[in-house]
């Protein structure tokens, strides 16, 4: 498939030790370092919040923090969470290291943009964290109008400002894979040889370029109404509180399919190698990825269907809605197919990975009973919609995130970790997940509201179930920490591709010199040829 | 090596002859009581005048495929967002 | 402690077709999940590595015409499935965006963070919502302040409240009981607190309790008073010089609009034309009415739409 | 075409000189897309504004400088030309005329901003400024005040991309002045360029919106 592996040159990890040398470095690797670490240290900021919430909400009275504070605490969880931690996630960490890897490029195509990406990334960071320590913002991460525009007391402008400026980041980053995807190919990598995982990546950066625009323009309406006290979107003022509503969705439900995608693209990788076959149905796994970005675009209405909007617009955004989930459901029945008459091994990725599977599928199907407009007059703004999107992006991403590192892991550090803690880890997530948010779905039902500091007592045994699985979660998620820390000293060296996986990135030495690889490679085959499976 | 043909200067001067006589036009026509008319001809003569500037000036004319639907990629992604947000506030 | 609900009461027409349509859901999700959970623990350990099953006629990346069907098969039934879920929601959904015409009304209007409530009758309650059993009731909500939601999970509805607009929502009770009221849309500190209780009764304890309420006057009397006092007759009344539209008898029925169009007089054109006179202007008259946005509590002026409503037409039945 | 004798710049990560200048081609279109995006949440907010306060969008487009707009509108296009042209220039290798032609486009990109500025002034002294000193007769008021805050945000926004494209441009006359440019490496003129026409084509669509609603 490609030229014999040259001797060994310098790994990219050894081509500077000093902080200056991590820092002002434009290697697509080890930026994807930097944004593993900064997005590791947001993640357990928001963890931290949900951890306070969780344990707020074991007793149905307000006892443990005041109502400003959780107020404060589940904004600060969502705006951290989505912006500094999910939707860069998969995209900057293994995107960026994957990316020029996958297609046999020597870097992304704007290796200087790159690092500014991640310079924007920290100063957002900055901005969103100043915020919280000044005092907190209360809106929600969703900054509905006009209560953040007028009636909230709090740090609105400077959190909108680091979420404005994150934006360009994502849309730097987008625009960087993009032309890199297109412009940097090796030879004989034509677009039906790209591994899946590049066709999420070409799918998101589409969403990343042309929905956070509209974003980041709007948090500055919002800002400016704010500030100046006038605008579009207080009905005080003559405005329309809905407009603000149709402009934010029109980025932030594209933005839940730029933290599945990745996701699903990392699915397919882990698949296909553990099952030692090609992913079944492998253009129809490509154009759905395509479909999903665009028809993702049209179906933001869905979550507007009891705030005033047009019960027509409602039925339009309603079947819409339904069309996108057929292409995801394509995508779960072809990873199922995939492992028929496959040689499945069960390693700590794989386990991951399986997980995603089960957890996206109840994530995926409780969306079409939100979809369906008389059954979300009745969990809108519930527990249902909060265990709903959960699914989707913790059940979802983050286990195909944590399946991503693990399967990667010993590419980027050259070391195996033990395998044993990493499958218990996977299966301990699995469950304190299940644990946590499947009472959620109940107590949705039961009609409990999302975003409630305290609530009536007969709620109460769904919650603390909830909050003994966000424990056992917790557990499972600073596990990795431990023993992907000690893999890094005391890890068996790993080899170039200790996983007997096809794709570019593995005929590289493990980690990868700075300039990927020793020559151009040069592509004869289709992705995904393992052979074992094969021929019984 | 240059692959995009440079575009004699005669095509600029008239490309930009013909943005200030559609100037003109649109303003011209915009004194005239037309009722909705006078909105669609100002939209009509600025999407014309669009073409025109991102046809010669930012050389589409000559652009690979790709370039041309990233062009139009903002345009059509714009018209979603406008579309399918009017479909709410026109059918209230 | 340990006899929590984990379904909640039912006490709406509409709330067992919402539920059938979730039980339906429910076993379509259930059939899936459970057979792709299935198939995944039945091909890992019928393929695990190293076990002695057969490999042959693996579907290795040809693209074979049987593949081909089981792709279609799986693009298809989900599609059939989908569209038949949706018109079975839509169709809910629309009846339940169709008031009967006799509903009662009732006049909710959110304020960070209670809920006042206001009967035809003029009784006034707070966090409070008590309704009669059997009979449809009509909800026209509006907010003086941020955004709200007005939740009624026994009924299986709720309705974002807008400051500026009216929201409507109907439902008609089936069953007596103390259920829950929330507040579904994150409004601000004390979001959690804007909870109460929707009171269900049988009629005539529901009769009893309007007799009993605390109404020293009906909406209609004292929107008449808010009438004069906001200056509303000085144009409006039946002695103004100003050419202005009459309003007797204009509820209910269709208004001409000027620059063509008509639309029927219901509480949200009767608001709308008090806070946002130039959105529809009557044909024949000057758009000479000034904005009464930011000048009249959203409270007085349900009150006056609610007077505009008792307003009888003429006695030869035109609207003057 | 003279022979390539300059050196290109070529970066590490690229094969040759095709390559990068096509990916420069397409990461310029796509962050344009971008920019059309980014303003294109204030043409949607104008229209659901205008579509709900038509006759006040009509009076109040009327109190704007249709006289300067249009004088305005002109001065860009004709930037437009000599941005193009430095362009050309830059791509044959005509040094000093594309010193000459960017150093036009950037005198007329200021004479745009002051003219605009000028407008500004003559808003304030007209008290149409929202949020500083609006007033304006009669019962639409906050209507016609919702129009002059599209009017000063699309504009304001429009003219900081003016002032960041001056300065690109200023850049590109220090950088032609340093013979940096060559007719195989032209690619920062080029997209200089790109930039300077899409803030014309914004302003293309800004101006009938702004200025022309009901002048009939």
């Amino acid at each position: 498939m490609t030229t014999a592996a040259m001797p060994v040159p310098r790994p990219y990890l050894d081509a500077g030790f000093s902080l200056w040398s991590w820092l002002s470095s434009v290697d697509h690797k080890r930026i994807a370092i930097l944004y593993a670490v900064s997005i590791t240290l947001f993640f357990f900021i928001g963890g931290a919040a949900a951890t306070v919430i969780r344990m707020e909400l074991i007793t149905p009275a307000g006892d443990l923090v005041s109502a400003e504070t959780y107020n404060k605490l589940f904004t600060m969880h969502g705006v951290i969470m989505v912006w500094f931690f999910l939707i860069p996630s998969i995209p900057s960490t293994l995107g960026n290291f994957l990316v020029p890897l996958m297609i046999g490029a020597r870097d992304l195509a704007f290796p200087r943009l790159n690092l500014a990406s991640w310079y924007l990334y920290i100063l957002g960071g900055l901005f969103t964290v100043g915020a919280l320590i000044a005092g907190g913002v209360d809106t929600g991460w969703t900054f509905y109008t006009p209560f953040s525009t007028m009636f909230s007391n709090t740090h609105v402008i400077a959190a909108a400002a680091g979420v404005f400026i994150v934006g360009f980041s994502s849309i730097l980053t987008g625009l960087n894979f993009i032309v890199t995807i297109h412009k940097m190919r090796a030879p004989g990598m034509t677009w039906f040889r790209l591994p899946l995982f590049i066709w999420s990546m070409y799918a998101s950066s589409i969403i990343f370029v042309l929905a956070t625009p509209v974003l980041a323009m709007t948090l500055f309406l919002i800002a400016i109404e704010r500030f100046f006290g006038v605008g579009v979107f207080d009905p005080a003022l003559g405005g329309d509180p809905l407009l603000f509503q149709h402009l934010f969705w029109f980025y932030s439900h594209p933005a839940v399919y730029v933290m599945i995608l990745p996701a699903m693209g990392v699915a397919s990788e882990i698949i296909t190698c553990f099952a030692r076959k090609a992913v079944f149905a492998y253009r129809s796994m490509a154009f759905a990825v395509l479909a999903i970005a665009v028809v993702g675009f049209l179906v933001w209405g869905h979550h507007m269907f009891v705030s005033g909007q047009s019960i027509y617009a409602g039925t339009v955004f309603s079947i819409l809605t339904f069309i996108v989930a057929i292409p995801s459901a394509i995508k779960v029945f072809n990873w199922t197919a995939t492992l028929y008459k496959g040689r499945i091994s069960f390693h700590a990725p794989m386990l991951y990975t399986l997980g995603f599977i089960g957890l996206f599928t109840i994530g995926g199907m409780t969306g079409l009973f939100l979809a369906s407009l008389a059954l979300d007059m009745h969990l809108h703004d519930t527990y249902f919609v909060v265990a709903h999107f959960h699914y989707i992006m913790v059940g979802g991403a983050v286990m195909a995130f944590l399946g991503g590192i693990h399967f990667w892991w010993p590419k980027i550090t050259g070391r195996m970790y033990s395998d044993s803690w990493a499958r218990f880890a996977a299966i301990l997530v699995f469950f304190g997940f299940n644990l946590t948010f499947f009472p959620q779905f109940i107590l949705g039902y039961l009609g409990m509201p999302r975003r409630y500091h305290e609530y009536p007592p007969e709620f109460q045994v769904l919650n603390v179930l909830s909050s003994a699985g966000a424990s056992i979660l917790a557990i499972g998620y600073l596990l990795p920490l431990c023993y992907l820390f000690w893999s890094l000293r005391y890890g068996a060296r790993a080899g170039p591709n200790p996983w007997r996986a096809k794709g570019l990135e593995w005929q590289t030495s493990s980690p990868p010199p700075t300039e990927n690889f020793g020559a151009t490679p040069v592509v004869t085959e289709a992705p995904y040829a393992y052979a074992d499976a094969a021929g019984g | 090596m240059i692959r995009h043909p440079v575009a004699a200067a005669q095509t600029y001067v008239l490309v930009w002859i013909a943005l200030l006589v559609l100037l003109a036009l649109t303003l011209g026509s915009a004194y005239l009581p037309l009722g909705w008319l006078n909105g669609a001809i100002n939209l009509a003569i600025a999407v014309a005048k669009a073409l025109l500037v991102m046809f010669f000036f930012m050389h589409l004319r000559s652009s690979h495929y790709v370039l041309r639907i990233a062009a139009s990629a903002g345009f059509f992604w714009l018209a979603i967002l406008i579309g399918l947000s009017l479909s709410d506030f026109l059918a209230r | 402690m340990w006899n929590f609900p984990l379904f909640p009461d039912r006490a709406s027409t509409l709330a067992s077709s919402v539920d059938i349509l979730f039980f339906t859901w429910l076993a379509l999700a259930g059939v899936v999940s459970l057979a792709v959970a299935v198939l995944i623990v039945f091909f890992s350990i019928k393929y695990r590595a190293g076990s002695a099953a057969s490999r042959v006629m693996a579907p290795q990346r040809v693209r074979t015409r049987r593949n081909h069907l089981i792709e279609a098969a799986w693009i298809f039934i989900p599609v059939a499935v989908f569209f038949t879920m949706f018109a079975w929601a839509a169709s809910l959904y629309y009846e339940h965006s169709t008031p009967p015409a006799d509903a009662m009304n009732v006049y909710v209007v959110g304020k960070q963070w209670m809920w006042k409530i206001e009967h035809a009758g003029g009784q006034r309650e707070i966090d409070e919502l008590h309704v009669p059993a059997g009979r449809p009731v009509h909800l026209v909500m509006t907010s003086q302040d941020v955004i709200h939601d007005f939740s009624m999970p026994v009924f299986r509805i709720k309705q974002d409240v807008l400051p500026g607009r009216y929201t409507t929502l109907w439902f008609t009770a089936t069953k007596t009981g103390d259920y829950h009221l929330f507040c579904s849309q994150y409004c601000g500190t004390d979001h959690a607190r804007m909870i109460g209780h929707v009171v269900i009764m049988a009629p005539a304890a529901f009769e009893a309790w309007l007799a009993r309420g605390n109404a020293a006057e009906t909406m209609a009397a004292r929107g008449a008073a808010r009438f004069r006092q906001y200056g509303c007759s000085g144009c409006h009344g039946a002695d103004a010089s100003v050419h202005a539209p009459h309003l007797e008898g204009v509820y209910g029925r269709p208004v001409q609009l000027e620059g063509g169009g008509s639309v029927i007089a219901d509480e949200r054109y009767l608001h709308d034309s008090v806070m946002l006179p130039r959105k529809e202007i009557v044909a024949g008259y000057a758009p000479i009415m000034p904005s009464f946005q930011g000048q009249i509590a959203e409270e007085d002026l349900v009150d006056i739409v609610e007077y505009i409503k008792s307003l009888k037409s003429a006695p030869d039945g035109t609207v003057r | 075409m003279p022979p390539v004798a300059d050196a290109v710049v070529l970066s590490r990560q690229f094969d040759d000189a095709e390559q990068q200048r096509s990916a420069a081609d397409l990461g310029i279109w796509i962050f344009l897309a971008t920019e059309i995006l980014f303003f294109g949440v204030l043409f949607a907010a104008y229209a659901i504004m205008r579509i709900r306060y038509p006759e006040a969008f009509a009076v109040a487009s009327r109190l704007t400088s249709v006289s300067l707009g249009s004088i305005n509108t002109g001065v860009l296009l004709t930037s437009s030309l000599t941005m193009a042209l430095a362009v050309r220039a830059t791509k044959l290798g005509a040094r000093k005329a594309s010193i000459a032609l960017l150093s036009a486009t950037l005198a007329l990109g200021i004479v745009f901003l002051a003219i605009k500025g000028t407008e500004y002034y003559l808003d304030y002294r007209d008290h149409l400024v929202p949020a500083l000193n609006f007033s304006h007769p009669g019962p639409q008021a906050g209507q016609v005040e919702i129009f002059f805050y599209m009017y000063f945000f699309m504009t304001g926004v429009h003219s900081l991309h003016m002032i960041a494209g001056i300065c690109l441009v200023g850049v590109m006359i220090a950088m032609a002045a340093r013979r940096a440019f060559s007719t195989a490496y032209y690619t920062p003129v080029e997209l200089s360029g790109m930039y300077w026409h899409l803030v014309d084509v914004v302003w293309i669509f800004l101006y009938p919106l702004l200025y022309l609603v009901s002048r009939s």
